[in-house]
């Protein structure tokens, strides 16, 4: 078989043995709808509940404010468009960052369509979110706050505690975009003062098509799906049950033990990354230096194009992104990158490398074979390239 | 996303490389789009002896160059201008719709070095056509 | 073990084996993001675009006409808000029934809270809407016939082809959840003149979590989740590949044979009913006598309150429903038994047998044994009984 | 939903049937709502020396009733006046929220036919308490 390097970890994740074993009774035996009254509903039930206890454990939460949706795109619909629409006597201004995943951005910018007004907050060239322009930002009009907990192109971790204080003194509602953060970085919504928390299962093992919405008691939300009583009446639905199962029992190995699986995912992308910068001249990190997701690296290569890269490395079995997997079918340059403040041209340049369970060693040595020549290939045929060195 | 023949122009591309001495260059994109296309000819009684090109771009990019250049090799100089975007993506074998453009890009490369050309032996260059009617009849795989 | 007789297949459905395998290489081996670039993903999105063509041609669409969501519930929300927030400036008038699902009722309700008017059509007293009744109530702020094609209690299927004629001559779009009505009534979308049409996966032996709203190329309708740009940019959230495959096996299977499938469902069916009705006196058949699912049976056994039957029953391991799912777990008796014009307390006395493909003529014999004896006991606790006896 | 105290009074319920000639005869509820409770009492010396039930209703609802005439069968009057629904859920190990009332109707179903008993024998009949105080403290299973 060809050989296949697995990079893309921020895209998605395979399915863990353990947790697809976990999943797979509640396809075609424990099949029951939990709403039913008989014993074999029971039995669903009861792994609906024991799913949401393990979620809420994973996040300092309690059971019960844990509520169970399609994704994180559906949980980041839910907790804004649910807030802004709640609030609307209260408020109609919100306050985010300008490198949220667009399942964020494009909420807001539907919400603009209907009256809300939404400041993007900008970040400094690592793609840190100031705490101090959170506070500013926040006037009487505002109604809620949603800054990602770690970015999911370039990897930066946002000092979200820092802004969770900020809020809660101010009695604004606190939504964090914790999808690429789970498993990576440990997360506490108590201490961290958050209020709605969105986290997608298949970016931890686990399966695609669920996810969860965390909503602290007391936080006015309306629905998003309306219909059945099911989730306590605030998310209509027939529950997807293995989905639920498989997404309670990836989370619990997922954050079981945060600091040695990174470390260990952590030490490999220094290797590959340290090897990458000094093999490849002309190249830039992006992100910041140490507030990173430890999976991430983020580099642009000056003077060739991203799209050109991954096809050479798909080429030679290596799976990366440049930009969020959204925007590579896109002719835009990724919004994050330029928000960061790269010139257009650079940030076409860009690759993104995710490391994860599915590396070894070898992976590392592998790309760092490879990948130095993909770029020297694409170079040599850019006249942007070859501008420059004659410049030189 | 891209059919055999893209990909094999793209990992394989024809005709790379800067001339020395060209008769005809002709360079358009934009980096800001994350495209440019440079076309280098040589020209021999009124034929095109020879085409290079150097292309900083995505892989429809870089296959559009390859099939371009060699699609108007030996050509007459009126022949290759005829070329458009329609006949490079159509050689290619289709190229995804949002793709297209690279295509376009390629036959502008084209008009451009042609123009270059006759620019340097102080002839007038020639006009563009229409460019929207070649697009819409651009046939393209489905993303 | 314990016998087991399920007869709720209105709720839900297991996952037939040969779906399962078709999901299971999605798990955690083809496990590419549809939305990335290396051949790894092109799987996902092959196995996306299959189920794709798969769920179109069931129903006798386009497969640019389809969309996943995940579940009955979304695409409900979906068609409704969609359309609504949509077309607010072409008018504000919605037209539903007043025995539609809850994703239904629910929705149209909170859009009355947003501004919106709607019109709940009644239903005779077998559950029948009147496509005259339709055609009187469209005004010309109109904008939308939401109509079941079947509906999920009480089984009566609708005229949903006269409506087609009525609303496409009229120019206004019309939805159909279509959810209990896929493998068990034949659809075709340009025959039928239906514009959306909602379906769930774990209605008809697929996973649950998973469904698809379909579009007519041309309908107005907004995105009910903003975000990546996943399903042509209309639905975002990374693809629930195995889910969706899932889906698609299911409904290719379930729609190969509707006449000889249902033929068989329908036989045991007639003869359980008959029994029951033969068996236990006051009791009532709800629904449609000809007009209905080929699996429901709805009966109202007088004198008697339908959860204290359900729990009898699943005492000898038979799973049944009163009213919906739902309901069950709500003290409101069923709103399609209302409409259909029951006292409350003969609605109170419902139950719901669904029969389907876990069942055999075995278990027409074992409810028949177990049923009647049931409805005695519990009549003989009841002094609505004791009184009816007395005034006789 | 219910836990095995519940589901054992459910099937296997005590003390039902009708009575003859009761002395006393309470009946609460409404059909509209999905429950009756009809409790028959037969009283010697002051105290329940017999009591029995006949309920249109779910599981919680005949399980309140079987509880209930265990509840107050031998005791006194007064005594099995101030068998609360806190009592009855109690002794039940607790009920679903949304099932609470339930054990209010039972309590109500003993207060009528406790009234109903002091009326035929001319005696005024005793004040219901506050309902509300009760419901609140009442425990029970999540749902
Ligand atoms: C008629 C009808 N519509 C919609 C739904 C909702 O589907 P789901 O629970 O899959 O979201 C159901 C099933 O619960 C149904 O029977
Ligand atoms: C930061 C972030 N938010 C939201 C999402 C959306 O999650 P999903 O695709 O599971 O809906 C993603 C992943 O695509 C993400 O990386």
């Amino acid at each position: 078989m060809k050989k296949l390097v697995y990079m893309d970890h921020a895209a998605t994740t395979p399915v863990k043995s353990e947790v697809l074993d976990a999943m797979l009774p509640y396809f075609s035996e424990q099949f029951g709808n939990p709403s039913s009254l008989y014993a074999l509903a029971r039995v669903s039930k009861e792994a609906v509940e024991n799913a949401r206890a393990q979620v809420a454990s994973a996040i300092g939460a309690s059971p019960d404010e844990i509520f169970f949706t399609a994704g994180g795109s559906e949980s980041d619909n839910w907790a804004i468009k649910g807030t802004a629409f709640a609030n609307r006597k209260k408020g109609d201004h919100i306050i985010t960052s300008a490198i949220e995943h667009h399942a964020v951005l494009h909420t807001c910018a539907y919400l603009e369509t209907q009256g809300f007004s939404v400041t993007y907050l900008p970040v400094d060239r690592y793609g840190l979110v100031s705490p101090k322009d959170v506070e500013e930002a926040i006037t009487d009009r505002t109604i809620l706050v949603t800054v990602m907990a770690a970015n999911n192109e370039i990897g930066t971790v946002q000092p979200i505690r820092e802004i969770g204080r900020i809020t809660r003194e101010r009695g604004v509602p606190f939504h964090t975009d914790a999808v690429q953060a789970i498993g990576a970085v440990q997360i506490d919504v108590t201490e961290d003062a958050i209020d709605m928390l969105s986290l997608s299962g298949h970016k931890f093992y686990g399966p695609k098509g669920i996810g969860a919405l965390y909503v602290r008691k007391g936080i006015r939300l309306g629905n998003l799906v309306h219909g059945g009583g099911q989730e306590r009446r605030r998310r209509a639905g027939t529950e997807n049950i293995p989905g639920i199962v498989g997404l309670g029992k990836a989370i619990e190995m997922a954050t079981a033990d945060i600091p040695g699986h990174t470390a260990k995912i952590a030490a490999m992308r220094d290797r590959l990354c340290a090897g990458i910068l000094d093999a490849v001249p002309d190249t830039l990190l992006n992100g910041h230096p140490t507030l990173r997701l430890p999976n991430n690296i983020n580099v642009s290569f000056r003077y060739i194009e991203g799209e050109s890269i991954l096809l050479m490395l798909d080429a030679h079995g290596i799976c990366a992104s440049t930009g969020s997997a959204c925007s590579s079918a896109s002719l835009e340059p990724s919004h994050v990158l330029l928000a960061v403040g790269l010139p257009h041209e650079t940030a076409h340049g860009s690759l993104r490398l995710t490391l994860g369970d599915l590396n070894a060693d070898g992976d590392v040595d592998y790309v760092l074979d490879v990948l130095p020549k993909v770029v020297e290939r694409l170079r040599s045929m850019s006249p942007l390239y070859a501008a420059r060195k004659g410049g030189v | 996303m891209y059919n055999e023949t893209v990909m094999d122009h793209f990992m394989n591309p024809r005709n790379v490389g800067e001339m020395t001495d060209p008769d005809g260059v002709g360079e358009v994109g934009n980096p800001v789009c994350g495209d440019i296309m440079k076309i280098f000819l040589r020209i021999r009684d009124g034929r095109v002896e020879d085409a290079t090109f150097m292309t900083f771009g995505c892989g429809a990019a870089i296959a559009s160059s390859s099939m371009a250049t060699e699609l108007i090799r030996g050509k007459t100089l009126e022949e290759a201008w005829e070329i458009t975007n329609t006949a490079v993506a159509g050689a290619l074998q289709g190229l995804p719709p949002q793709k297209l453009h690279c295509s376009v890009l390629a036959e502008e490369g084209i008009h451009a070095a042609i123009n270059d050309y006759r620019k340097k032996q102080r002839l007038e260059p020639w006009a563009e056509t229409a460019r929207a009617a070649h697009e819409e009849e651009a046939g393209g795989d489905a993303e």
